[in-house]
Order: structure tokens, then sequence, then C-alpha cells
């Protein structure tokens, strides 16, 4: 394969990046933009889809590694970003100065994911890492309502910045330990205790962009104070990101790290038992959407603390289909809310009157968090939890089952008031042509791959193989 | 007829149903309607075709379908049938067209309903035929969810906390499976999903299946209404509307029970045997408990209710006996309580939906009132207690022969259930079918021969295996006697 | 010097900066001391690469990058900063507790 | 015609009737009585052609209905003497109660309804009695529990009448509950319940003695013996043919008919014997006692069917089949003479009080008055009427090899029987003039007489005159009866009769004395004594105490589970939820807000992870 041919998704996106630039530097109207973006995004997700088979390093020898991992990655990054970019019509979350910049945003951010993907080097690593934080930041703090939008970005930045400075001294020792920071000179750097050391602060900041305890703290607020379109990006995009690079460095960690797996078995009942549980009590759907993410993070973490060859290909498995469910959920918020306000649960009353669609979206996306059939989140969970027991952690499947239980409660309760609450007060929302075409392929790849989860499930294996484990 | 897939046509009947029905515009209420009855009509027509073409002599999975589905994980959508779930697919489909035909007057947000229920009945269909435990639990999980929009929405009496609550029990339940169907796949090699193969015996050494068990036999244990784990059955029986309280009862309730015989005891036999016992003491209490709680309450459908953790303590104590007796009598137990609880609830729910009152005290005489309508709980009534000549008897007759054979204490003091058994029911007719009538009720109408005949088919089914029990019996035989040799060699 | 003095400056500095993230009320300042943290790590990274006699270009570039990182870092928190500060009128991170709970 | 073919119609034509009745002609009471009357007719035809055509082996027709596993279950017909005699007897008196019905309930709404149940309690009688397996025994056994349900509480309307039916239902079930248990015991221990092979087994001693044991729980509360007697005087609640056909006739002796069908069992069995005496003449004496101050008519019959069958029981106990059957078939014809002419006073008068229907004048229905008088004197064992016969050859079998006790208990019954019956008789021939009858109650006589002018009284008076002569006449069929069972007839000399007749003359004498000469206060000897007649009246107090020991105590245990279930189960689950959320509450504060609270958490974790981590793989 021609090299740069190997890096055909990333140009695909860059271009997007410089189209949009354009679009901003000439002053494009905000209907021209989304255009721009909206194709360059679909040029975007065919790009990537065609890329699904490519095989290589474009660059320099072990810096930056295209395979079916990568591949895959960038996919599920791909796809996250049309559907974000394909509800930004309107945006009216967000200022009206800045409705045309986010667009530039996504695009950047997701340049950062899809690079994240592939970096097999610790300096490209945080390159991108970085790179793909700059944009959500940004997104993050244009809510129109400024006064959340400003506290959260605020504390989302220096959160991460701080995340990020503890990663970067991890990843100084990990160089000082084995005198490289290419990950398989890594992988084959005798084990000492000052890698390890060096593995675990690195960890952190990429637990950080995973939401997961304790560096989670950001995501309901930034859930919640971000434009709804942001948080979309942020709930989805960012997350698959977020296992990729976990999955690259930790298959790095070897397999004789007995402690850092407790670690993340701990860290792993912790996200998901407290982000349970705090959503229970929320009222805003934002915020319950980041604790629920929090959850999320936990159960993924199953399949990454597990790392066998099962719990990799299951870990990937989860968060691509992850990706339409929660996308489902953002769609809702961003088409109940009213002049670009935060929903609270209470808004959703009477979705099914006042929008049948998007009261079956809201649906779908709730049983898939729930993890009911027929969206795909059963089947994740039963990948994750076989990965589990299959390692012996036989408690560890009862304790995510038991936290689902408890997540079923809230996800109910919302179910609950957008089918049961009369529509009182509430007037009947009229979907643009966007937000429905969004509506329909987010349901229907939640529907494909719930009842047929098998090809999905192939690329997840592929992939995790493809990692080397 | 060989080579036509049978099995998914009757899986995807009321998916299809459900799919017209989310596309249908919502003013189209009677098509929507008919649609779903013709959904139930076909699955009905091709559940008795199954039922015919079924070669009881040869036994075993029939009418196989096997397609890869997940194959890097060793998932495939197998679907077959046995004589047990030849007899519960029909179940399913006897209560689904019925439960369609009894909700006919509905006016209420009718799409929803029938695309909740028809979700449902796809489910369940799902779980009697599948062979892989994956797909397995799909489908349970596709048969568990839609319970709680229907009975939240359409229910009465503390709807929404009743929703929730059954759903919660139910998924604390789906908790316990989780380990404990992955555990069998794990344990077994990591190879297959196959309950057939992995029925093998010698699969799974006798600790390992004395360990994972109990997790199973309850998980599947509390949607099948076991002792202590079942009191969100009453009280969600209570809250939904009468079709969804059909289905509940008459074939949701028969999943549970369906699961621990066919993946509990058929794919850990010796695990079944080492805690048999602990079980059957569970499910007896549960069979005399619910007899003593129905004599207390007030609202019929609290009594029918309890009647069911009663009743179903029977089917349980029957598959705990581990014998070819009391596995056939628990499987026809199974099939007449879901047609008797259909038919009870049915009544009850017409009653209801004029009166909108359920409570016994407030009621006396009705027969005098609405004969043909009451004689429908009356004949429900009786198949409740057990009278010879409805199905039903001869379930428990089975269960019981069986039980006093293997745990004659536990035994004899179920069939001593009887006797309260017979009290409560008799005090909800003493009370409100019989006595002086009350005349605030003198105007209720009679059913329409329409609206009568989801209840008259019910009773006749009830009647037909009453009278021909061996139809039936020969049927399960035909899967249990499989199951004799492993009875015989614990 | 050895490395584990240069280690040890490197240790220091970055618990400085810990401390004035986390002790500091003003939001500029706690980003101040996020970027003495990253400068710990980069005086690690070339500590390492000094006694350690790797390619000399390696910490150097890995450096050059970070700083200019950490400075479009700074530049976007100024601006978040400054946004803050029009809308609270302050700058102090106590000020910041509407999202809790 | 063949004997399966005569059997089938036998046993067909009422189910039919049943259904015919029931569902076909719901609106049409005309049809549904006729359909019902002619399937009466057709059985009771096929039963009688059964049993004149009968041969000395049994024949068996049979069916499969379950064939599965261990179990093997038919249905069919075993046609030999027992069920011949027996079949015979329940069809024809089944025969004359629908006949006498016509007339009884010609105005009832619903008296089509009631002609279908009487269908189908013929159908389940029936099958009963011809059942050549113990399943398909206890198969109608439970199905003339059932329809005795429906017809006791016939008039659904009278919470007095549902009451009863339940309390009949739910106490012949716990006799049931019994036999259920037994019949599964007897079927593990043979793997049959071919009644035949049954009683052709031998068993081992303690296990019959616990089946037999449990057999005798079910006949106790089936045919009302202590302690499960106290159902059938409140089944008097039902239409008076009701009583006459299943609660004194037929249906209570399903049960001493089942002792007679395993008789062999029990024959093994020393210890249960001993206990069915010992129950049996309890019941009898006991029962007796109550009817002597029973004031209402059909109460006085109803304690004297019990105590009636305590008789049988006593026969069968002792060891003869032939004395307890003789009396079985005896007692179904007097008493359900007894019962019509009851019913015959009850509808014309319309009082059930004995005292009541004498004053108005109870005489004048002549016809009634002689069948009263001559069943009466059958059952007081009046020679040479039918009950007499079969009474002393009770008497005479308890005399051979059976403490004493048991025959002075027996003798003590019969006059009492003899007392309490006469005491009936002459309350109702010989009302008292010093009595407060004033010529105003000869009216209402007068009307109900042209009210019942208009229909035909034939449908009264035939039943009642063809079961008078069979009161008359069935005694000299002993010998045939016995050598239908395959007894022989043992005729007890006079030495051993003496007795038995001298008490029963006592007691007629003394009811004489008390109620029928011209001067007597018409106030017995117990009711003399308040204390016992207390006592009596009230049942031994035994309903009272039933009802506080046994209802009281599975309502306190239900109450006690019902608030178990409330405040245990419910309230545990809900207690599970809240505490959840409250955990939920908790764990939302711990998202405090203070963005350096959650830097500084984050670093210390992740510092002692990393150092635990590190130093952990340096160990």
């Amino acid at each position: 394969m021609n090299q740069p041919m190997l890096f055909v998704p990333e140009f695909a996106l860059l271009a997007g990046v410089l189209l949009l630039f354009a679009c901003t530097a000439l002053g494009a109207s905000q209907r021209t933009t989304w255009l721009v973006s909206t194709l360059s995004a679909l040029a975007v997700v065919v790009a990537c889809l065609w890329g699904l088979g490519l095989d290589g390093e474009p660059f320099f020898p072990g810096i930056y590694r295209v395979d079916a991992f990568s591949q895959l990655f960038k996919l599920g990054v791909a796809v996250a970003l049309a559907l974000c970019v394909l509800i930004s019509q309107q945006s009216a979350s967000m200022r009206s100065l800045s409705r045309v910049d986010a667009h530039f945003f996504f695009f950047m951010s997701a340049l950062g994911m899809m690079m994240l993907a592939s970096a097999t080097e610790l300096l490209t690593l945080y390159i991108a890492l970085e790179l793909s934080a700059y944009g959500l930041y940004i997104l993050a703090a244009l809510h129109r309502h400024e006064r959340i939008g400003g506290e959260s970005a605020a504390k989302y930045i220096l959160f991460g910045a701080a995340a990020s400075a503890v990663s970067l001294y991890g990843i100084s020792m990990i160089f000082g330990a084995a005198h490289s920071t290419y990950v398989a000179a890594v992988a084959s750097s005798p084990m000492s205790p000052m890698l390890l050391f060096g593995i675990v602060l690195t960890l952190a900041g990429l637990l950080f962009k995973l939401a997961a305890f304790p560096v989670h703290a950001w995501a309901p607020d930034a859930y919640q104070g971000a434009p709804h379109e942001g948080a979309a990006f942020l709930g989805s995009a960012s997350k698959v990101a977020a296992v990729a690079v976990l999955l690259r460095v930790l298959s790095l960690a070897g397999a004789d790290a007995e402690q850092l797996q407790t670690m993340l078995l701990v860290i792993s009942v912790a996200s998901m038992t407290l982000g349970n549980l705090a959503a229970m009590v929320q009222k805003d759907f934002k915020r319950l959407l980041g604790f629920s993410a929090v959850a999320h993070a936990g159960y993924l973490l199953i399949g990454l603390a597990v790392l066998s060859p099962l719990g990799a290909a299951s870990a990937i498995f989860y968060v691509l289909t992850y990706v339409p469910i929660i996308l489902c959920a953002f769609i809702v918020v961003s088409a109940v809310s009213k002049h670009g306000r935060n929903p609270a649960i209470a808004d959703l009353a009477g979705l099914y009157k006042r929008s049948p669609l998007l009261a079956l979206v809201l649906l779908v996306a709730m049983f898939g968090l729930a993890g009911i059939p027929p969206t795909p989140g059963l089947a994740g969970k039963w990948f994750l939890f076989s990965a589990a027991i299959d390692a012996g952690f036989l408690w560890l499947v009862l304790v995510a089952a038991v936290n689902a239980t408890v997540s079923l409660y809230y996800y109910l309760r919302v179910v609950k008031e957008a089918y049961l609450t009369p529509p009182e007060g509430y007037e009947d929302i009229r979907l643009s042509p966007a937000f429905t075409m969004a509506s329909v392929f987010a349901m229907l790849l939640v529907f494909f791959t719930g009842f047929y989860p098998g090809p999905v499930f192939q690329l997840a294996k592929e992939a995790a193989i493809a990692l080397g484990l | 007829m060989s080579d036509m897939p049978i099995l998914s046509i009757i899986l995807l009947a009321p998916l299809v149903a459900f799919l017209i029905t989310v596309v249908l515009p919502e003013a189209q209420t009677q098509l929507i309607k008919i649609i779903n009855a013709v959904a139930g009509l076909t699955t009905l027509v091709l559940a008795l075709v199954v039922w015919a073409s079924y070669d009881k002599d040869l036994g075993g999975y029939q009418m196989i379908e096997d397609v890869p589905w997940v194959p890097d994980f060793g998932i495939h959508y197998t679907v077959a049938v046995d004589g047990i779930s030849v007899v519960l697919t029909m179940l399913t489909a006897i209560v689904f067209l019925t439960g369609v035909l009894s909700m006919w007057t509905l006016e209420k947000r009718v799409k929803e309903y029938f695309a909740f229920m028809g979700l449902l009945v796809f489910g369940v269909f799902g779980v009697f035929i599948s062979l892989d435990i994956f797909v397995f639990f799909f489908f349970y999980e596709v048969a568990v969810l839609p319970m709680y929009p229907l009975i939240a929405i359409w229910g009465s009496t503390r709807k929404e906390y009743s929703a929730m609550k059954l759903t919660i029990f139910l998924m604390v339940g789906s908790a316990l499976l989780f380990p404990g169907l992955i555990a069998l796949f794990v344990e077994s090699g990591g190879h297959t999903w196959n309950l057939v193969a992995l029925s093998q015996a010698g699969t799974f050494s006798e600790s390992t299946q004395i360990f994972i068990y109990p997790f199973l036999y309850i998980g599947f244990g509390i949607l099948a209404g076991m002792w202590p784990f079942h009191s969100w059955s009453p009280t969600g029986h209570v809250a939904a509307p009468t079709a969804v309280s059909m289905l509940h009862a008459g074939v949701l309730m028969k999943l549970g029970a369906f699961g621990i015989l066919r993946i509990a005891i058929g794919v850990l036999p010796l695990g079944a045997a080492y805690w048999a016992p602990t079980f059957a003491v569970l499910a007896t209490i549960g069979i005399v408990y619910g007899a003593f709680v129905a004599m207390r309450q007030t609202d019929f459908k609290y009594v029918i209710g309890f009647s069911s953790v009663s009743h179903m303590g029977i089917v349980l104590l029957g598959l705990n006996t581990l014998g070819v007796d009391g596995v056939n009598g628990a499987v026809f137990q199974m099939f007449a309580h879901g047609i008797m609880t259909a038919l009870f609830f049915s009544a009850v729910g017409f009653i209801y939906d004029q009166t909108h009152d359920r409570d016994i005290r407030h009621f006396g005489g009705l027969v005098g009132q609405i004969p043909v309508a009451t004689s429908f709980f009356i004949l429900a009534a009786l198949c409740g207690m057990g009278v010879p000549g409805f199905a039903s008897f001869w379930a428990e007759l089975l269960v019981f022969i069986e039980a006093i054979r293997v745990f004659p204490v536990l035994g004899m003091v179920a069939i001593v259930g009887l006797v309260f058994t017979a009290a409560y029911v008799l005090r909800v007719l003493g009370l409100a079918i019989f006595g002086p009538k009350n005349s605030d009720w003198d105007e209720l109408v009679e059913p329409t021969p329409f609206l009568s005949i989801p209840r008259i088919m019910l009773i006749a089914v009830l009647l037909f295996f009453g009278f021909v029990p061996s139809l039936m019996v020969d049927m399960i035989s035909s899967a249990t006697h499989i199951f004799s040799a492993a009875g015989a060699s614990l | 010097m050895t490395l584990e003095a240069y280690l040890l400056l490197a240790l220091l500095l970055f618990s400085m900066g810990l401390y004035a993230v986390l002790a500091r009320h003003n939001l500029i300042a706690i980003l101040i001391g996020v970027e003495l943290m990253l400068n710990a790590a980069n005086i690690n990274f070339l500590a390492f690469n000094y006694f350690l006699h790797l390619d000399p270009a390696m910490a150097q570039i890995i450096v050059l990058f970070v700083i200019g990182l950490a400075a479009a870092e700074a530049a976007i928190a100024l601006a978040i900063i400054l946004k803050l500060y029009r809308k609270h009128q302050s700058i102090d991170v106590d000020a910041m507790r509407e999202l809790r709970g | 015609m063949s004997h399966s073919t005569l059997g089938l119609i036998c046993l067909l034509a009422p189910l039919t009737a049943f259904f015919t009745a029931l569902v076909g002609f719901r609106n049409n009471h005309r049809a549904a009585m006729a359909t019902v009357l002619l399937s009466g007719l057709a059985s009771a035809l096929c039963a009688l052609l059964l049993l004149a055509q009968h041969s000395p082996q049994p024949e068996l027709v049979t069916r499969s209905w379950i064939h599965a596993g261990g179990v093997d279950i038919y249905f069919g017909l075993l046609l030999d003497g027992k069920t011949l005699i027996m079949g015979a007897v329940v069809a024809v008196i089944t025969l004359c109660i629908q006949t006498y019905s016509l007339n009884y309930m010609a105005t009832d709404p619903g008296r089509g309804r009631f002609f279908a149940f009487l269908a189908l309690f013929e159908w389940a009688m029936l099958c009963f009695v011809y059942s050549p397996s113990l399943m398909q025994t206890f198969v109608f056994w439970e199905l003339v529990g059932l329809a005795s349900f429906f017809l006791i509480g016939f008039w659904y309307s009278k919470p007095s009448a549902v009451a009863a039916a339940k309390k009949a239902f739910i106490m012949t079930r716990i006799g049931d509950v019994g036999l259920f248990i037994g019949l599964i015991l007897l079927f593990q221990s043979t793997h049959t319940l071919d009644i035949l092979r049954l009683n052709a087994t031998h068993f081992e001693t303690t296990r019959i003695e616990l089946i037999t044991l449990l057999l005798f729980v079910g006949i106790v509360g089936k045919s009302a013996q202590f302690p499960l007697h106290t159902w059938l005087p409140d089944a008097m609640e039902g239409p008076t043919p009701v009583s006459a056909l299943l609660h004194s006739a037929t249906m209570v002796a399903a049960g001493v008919f089942l002792f007679a069908r395993f008789h062999n069992l029990f024959m093994q069995a020393e210890l249960t014997l001993t206990i069915v005496l010992c129950i049996a003449t309890f019941t009898a004496v006991l029962s007796s006692t109550m009817a002597m101050v029973a004031k209402d008519m059909k109460r006085v019959l109803a304690y004297s069917s019990i105590s009636q069958l305590g008789f049988m029981l006593m026969g069968l106990g002792a060891g003869s089949l032939f004395a307890g059957y003789f009396h079985l078939v005896t007692h179904a014809v007097f008493k359900a003479l007894l019962f019509l002419c009851a019913g015959a006073y009850i509808h014309h008068y319309e009082t059930n009080d004995i005292i009541a229907i004498g004053r108005a004048g109870g005489r004048k229905l002549r016809i009634v008055t002689a069948g009263l008088v001559i069943g009466g004197a059958a059952l007081a064992g009046l020679p040479p009427l039918a009950g007499f016969f079969s009474k002393e050859l009770i008497i005479g079998s308890l005399g051979h090899g059976h403490p004493r006790i048991f025959v002075i208990g027996a003798l003590l019954a019969s006059f009492m029987t003899a007392y309490y019956t006469f005491r009936m008789i002459f309350l109702v021939t010989r009302p008292n003039a010093d009595s407060e009858a004033s010529p105003d109650q000869e009216a209402p006589d007068h009307e109900a007489d042209d009210h019942h002018a208009e229909g035909s009284l034939l449908p009264t008076h035939a039943p009642i005159v063809l079961l008078t002569l069979g009161a008359i006449g069935l005694g000299f069929l002993g010998d045939s009866i016995a050598r239908l069972l395959g007894q022989s007839a043992h005729h007890p000399a006079l030495a051993e009769m003496a007795p038995a007749i001298g008490v029963a003359c006592f007691g007629v004498l003394l009811a004489w004395l008390d109620f029928g000469r011209s001067a007597a206060a018409q106030n017995g000897f117990v009711s003399r004594m308040p204390a016992v007649r207390r006592l009596f009246e009230q049942g031994w107090y035994l309903d009272a105490l039933y009802k506080k020991l046994f209802v009281g105590l599975a309502q306190a245990i239900a109450g006690l589970l019902f608030g178990l279930e409330n405040r245990g189960f419910d309230g545990g689950a809900d207690g599970i939820a809240s505490g959840t959320r409250a955990a939920g509450r908790t764990a939302a504060k711990a998202q405090t807000g203070r963005l350096q609270l959650y830097i500084g958490t984050s670093i210390l974790l992740f510092a002692a992870a990393a150092l635990y981590i590190g130093l952990g793989a340096s160990r």
C-alpha cells in the first residue's frame, strides 16, 4: 500500500479542517458552514470505511500505526463526528457568534482523536491527546447561558491540564525507565518500579479522558455546561478516543502487572457505582448523562482491566456501539431544548405526544444505556462480562450487573417522563430534516448492531488482535 | 413444509406486526388491532402446525435452524423445538391472540400499546425456541422490558410504582443470570453457547455445577414468582391492564420456569440434584404462603396475583422433584396456569372495565347480574382449585405424585395447601360472585359475543386438555423421557 | 550533579506546581501551577536523556513540543478564564461552585 | 345392546344433558328440564338393564387417559355386583328426585340451571360408582363435591346458602386431601390404581394402615363423620330435592361406598378398623343426640343421615361387607323418601319447623304423611321394613368378636333414632291441641292447596309412592344383594335381634309418651334438661369450636402472612430501594463543586496507586 494512502482518513479530516477554517475566515453563513461541515464529515466517514482494511506505518517506523485497531476507532470517531455536525445546524445552545466556529473545533478535535488511535509513540500520543482536548475545551465553553458554561469549561480545562501534566510527568518516567518513547520498545523493556510508576501516572491523564473515577468530576459539569452538540461530541467521540488510547497504553503494561489490574478493577467498580448512584438523583438530563458516562467508563474498564483479547474486543465493541446510543440521547436533548436551555428531565414530559419519533429515539437511547435488547447494550455487556468471568472475576460481573439494575431505575425515570407524564404546558416539537435524518440513522445503527452484533464484534476482535494482545 | 423456517416465521410474526404498528399513523387504531390479531392468529395456526408436525416418537429437538450470529464468539442463532417448547409456544400463541382480542375496546394510545405488546411476544417466542444461551437471554430481556411501559402507561393502582418494582426485581434476576449464564460458557471451555452441547454429561464438574446452579435458579426463579422473591408479581398484576396481566401471568412468568428447566436443570443436573431439596422447600412455602396471603386480599387481582405465586410454587416443586412425572406435571401446570390465569384476568378485566372497581367487598351476587361474564370467572376459579375436568387438575396430580415420592413431607404439605386454595377461591366466589346482589351494579352489561370469543377460547382449551390430558402429556414427555434417565442416574 | 539530583529538582518543581494548583485561589495562579508541573516533566526528560546517553535530539524535540503545547493550552485557558471573569467579575476558584451535586 | 354401550349411555347421557341444559337451553327452562329428565330416564333404564344382565365375573371396559413416565391412568367402567347395585340405586333415586323437582322447582327462576346441575351430579356420581380405578374414583369424587357445591349454593343470593356451600366444599376438601395422599401412596406401593388388582394385593402392615387411614380421612369428610360432620346439617340450605339426593341418599354414601369398594384393603389393617369403629359409633351416637332436639325437619333428617352413615361404617368396619352395603342401599331409599316427604311439607307450608307443620295440619297431606310414617319406621328399624333388616345385620356383625362398647353404642344410637324419628312423626301427625294453634292457621293451608292445584301432583306423589314401596319391600331383597356382592347373607337369630328390636320399640314408646299421646306436653325428656338440650342443640358446640379454633387459626396465619408480605417483603424491597436512593444522594454530594478538591483527591489517589504498584513490583 502506498504510504500516503494510509493516511487517507486523516487527510479527509484535515481537508475538512482547512475548508472550515476557510469558511470561518471568509465569514461564510451558518448554513453554508453547516453544509460544508456535514458533507466533509460524510466524506470522512466514507474515507474511514474505505480505510478499514488499511495496514502499515505511514511516517517513520514505530510512531504511527495504521492497522485494524486504529482504523476501526477512526470510523467510530468519524461516525460520531458526522452525527454531531448533522445536528449542529441550528446549535441553539451555542452563542450565535460561535456557531460557525464550532464546526472547525469539531474537526480539529476529531483529528486529534483519530491520531490518538494510531499513535504508537508517547510524544505523538501526548500531542494527539492535547490536540483532541483543545477543541473540546473550547466547545465546552460555548454555551449560550454562560454562567454554567464558563464555570464548567474552566474546571474542565484546569482539571484537564493538571491531569495531562501528571500524565506527562508519567511519560517522562517511562522514558527514563525504558529509554525510549516508542510503545513497542517500552513493551519489551524489563518491568521496573519506575516504569510502573510512570505508567500509572500516565494513566491519570488517559482515564481523565474516559471520565473514570477519581478523575471523573469534570464529566457531569462539562456535559451540563457545554452546548448540546459539544456535549454530544464530548460524550461520544471522546469516549472512543479514550478507549483507543487506553488500550494502546495498557497493552504495553504487559501481563505481569497484577497490581495494575487491581487498580483498574477498583477504579472500574468505583466509577460505575459512583456514577450510577449519583445519576439517580439528578434533575438535569445532561448532568444525568454525565454521571451515566462515568458509570459506563466503569463498565468499559472491565474490558480494559482484564486486558485479554476478549476483554479488549469487548471494550471496543462496547464503546463503538455506545456511540450511536449516547448520540440518540443527545439528539433528544438538542431537539427538546428550548432556546438552547438545558432540558431538565421534567421537560421531557409528554414527549410521546409532542414528537413520537423523538420519544422512540429516547427510548432506544435509555434502553441502550441500560443494556436492554434489541439494542447492542446487552451484547456489549454480555461480551464484557464474559471477558471478566473468563479472567476469573465473577464478583466483578455481579457488581456490574447489580449496578446495571440500579442504572435502569434512572433510565426508566426518563422513559417514564417521556411516555407517561401528560405534555401539559409544552408545545409540540417539529423536527428539522437534519434531526430526523440523524435520529433515523442513529437508530438504524443501534438496531443493526443490536440485532446483529456479529460484524461489529468481528471487527472489534480483529482490532484486538491487531493490538497484539 | 419441512424446509420452511416455520419457527422463525412464528418468531417474526409479532415483530412484523410491531414494525407495521410503529410505521402506521396513530389514528389507524382499527387497522392496528386487526394487524395484531392477524399476527396472533398466524402464530396460533403455525403453532398448531408445529404441534402437528412435531414427531413425538422421535423426540428431541426438531425443526432446527442454525445461523451464525456472532461467529467470533461462538454465538449462533439456533432455534428448535422439543415437546416442552411446542407446548409453551402454543400457550404463547393462544395468550397472544386472546390478549389482542381482549383489548379490542382499548382506546388509549392504541398504537404504542400494540407495539410494546408485539415486542414482548416476540421476546417470549424467542425464549421458548432458542437453543443458544446468548440468544435465549437476548429474547428474555426483550420480553421483560416492555412490561414497564405497558404497566406504567395503561395500568391502574400505583402503576408507576408497580412497573418500576417489577422491572427492578426482574433486573436483579438478570443480574444473577449474567454471571451464571456466562460462567456456563467459560467453564465449558469457551467454545459454545449451544444448550445441547453444554448439556452433554461431563461438561461441568459437580462442584462447578453446585456453584453455578443457584445463580441460574434464583435468577430465573425471580421471574417465575419464586418465594421469597415473589412480591413484584402480585403488585405488577394488580397494576397491569387486562391483556398485560394475561401475558404477564400467562406467559412471562413461565419464562422463568422454562429457564430453570431448560438451562439450570438441563445443563446442570448435578447442581440441580444438590440444590433440589432446598429449593423444593422454598417452592412448598410458596404454595402455602400464596394461598394464605390470598385469603386476606380484597382486590380481585391481588387474589389472583397471590394465587399465581401459589400455583407457580407447584410448578417449581414439580421441577425440583427432577423426576419425569414431576417435570411433566410442572410443564403441564405452566400451560394450564397460563391459560387459566389469562382467563382469570380476562374475566376480571371485563368487570373492571365497566365498574372501575376491583374490591371484592363492593360486589355481591354478580352472577345474577352478568351470568355469562361471571361464569368465565367461576370456571377459572374452579380450574384454580384444581377441580377435575380442567387441565390444571392433571398437572397438579402429576406434580404431587412425584413430590410425594421424592419429598414425602413437602408433598403432603403442598397437598394440604389445596384446602387453603379452595378457601381463598371460595371466599372470592362467596363474596363477589354469589351472595346478596349489590344493586349498584345492576346496569352492568354482558360481553358481546365478539368479546366472549377470547374467553371461550381459553375455556375450551382448559376443558379440552382437562378431558384429553394425554395429548398434552404425550407431547411433554417426548421431551422429558430424556429427563427420566437423568433423574434415574442421580 | 547526578541524575537523582535532577529528578529531585523536577519532583520539587512538580510539587510546587501542585501546591499552587491546590492552594491558590486565583485561577491564573492555578494555571501557572500547571505550567510548573509540565516543566517538571520537561526537566525529567532532559535529565534522563543526558545521563542515560540517549539520542540527544529526542528529549529536545519532546521538550519543544511540550512548551508549544503548554503555550497553546495556556492561551485557551486564559481565554476561558477571561470569559468567566466577564460574567462573574471574579476569577476566584471558590466562586465557581454552582455546578455540584 | 352390549354392556359397554349400555354403560356408556348410562354415563354420557347426563353429561350431554348437563351441557345442553346449561349452555344450550340457557333461556329455555322447559327444554332444559325435559333434556335432563330424559337423560335421567335413560341412565336409570341402562343402569337397571345392566343390573338385570349382570354376569358373575366383573367386567371391565377401559380407555387409557394419561400414559407417561411412571403414570398410567385410564378411564372406564367396572361392572361387578357392588357397582351395579349402587349404580341402579343412584340412577333410580336421581330419576325419582328429578321427577319430584318438576313440581318442587316449578316456579324457581333458575330451574333450568338446577336441572343442569342435577345432571352434572348424576354424571359424576355414576362415573364414581362405576369406576374401575381409584384415579377415576378420585376425579369423580371431586366432581361430586363440586356439583354438590353448586346445588347447596343454588340460591346464591342467600348468604347462608353460600356459606353452607363453601363450608361443605372446604370440609370435604380436607377429607379429599387425605384420600389424595392415600391414593398417591397406594400408587407408589403398587404402581397401579386398578381397583380389582388393588383389592387382590397383600400389603405390609404399617404401610396399609397408613394408607387406609388416609383413605378413611377422605371417607370421614365425604360421609360426614365426626369430626368433619358439621357441614352436612348446614348443607340443608340447598333446595330439599338436593338434600334428598345428595346429602342423605347418594353423595354422602360415596364415602361408605369407597369403604365397601376397598373392603379388602381395610380388612388388612387392624388398627384402622378399630379407629373406624370408634369414630363411626361415636358419630352415630353424637348425631342422634342432636337430632333429638332439632326443630327443623330437614335438620332432623340430616342428623339422622350422619348417624345412619355411622351405622354403615360400623357394619363395614366390623367386617361385614354385606351388612354395611345393605344398609347403604336401604338407607338410600328410605332417606330419599323421608326427604321428599319433608320437602312436600316444606313446600306446602313454607316452613321447616316440625311443630309449625304439625299445627298447620300436616297430616292432611295423606300420601305424604303415609310416606313419612313408613319411611320413619324404616329408619327406626321397625320390622319388617327395609331399615330393620339392614340394621339388624349391622348390630349382629358387631356382636362377633368386637368389644361390647360398640354394640352398646349401636343400641343407644338405635334407641335414639327410634325416639327422634317418632318424635318428628308425632309432632307432625298429632299436633298438641293445647298449643297456640289458631283457626287462622288453616287459611294459608287452603291457599297453598289452590296454589298447587294448578299443576299435577303426580310428579310429587309418584316418587314418594315408589320409594315407599321400596322402603317396605327392599328389606326382603337382602339375599339377592348378598349374592350379587358375592357374600353369604347372614340371618341373625331372633335372640340376637331381640335387644335391637327392644330398644327400637322402647324408643317409639318413649316418643309416644313424650309427644304422641293426647295429654303429652310435647316436651321431650331431653328438653326437660336445659343444659343438655342446649348442648345438643348447639351440636356439642363443635361448630363454634371449629370456627374459633381452625377458622380462627387459618385467619390468624393469613393475617400474619399478610402482614409479613406487606411489611416484610414489600417493605423490605421498598426499604432497599429507598436506601439506594439515599446512597445516591450521598454519592451526588461527593460532587462538591470544588475544583481543587477534585484535583487533589485524584492526584493523591494516583500517587498512592503508583507507589503501591511500583513498590509492589519491586518486592
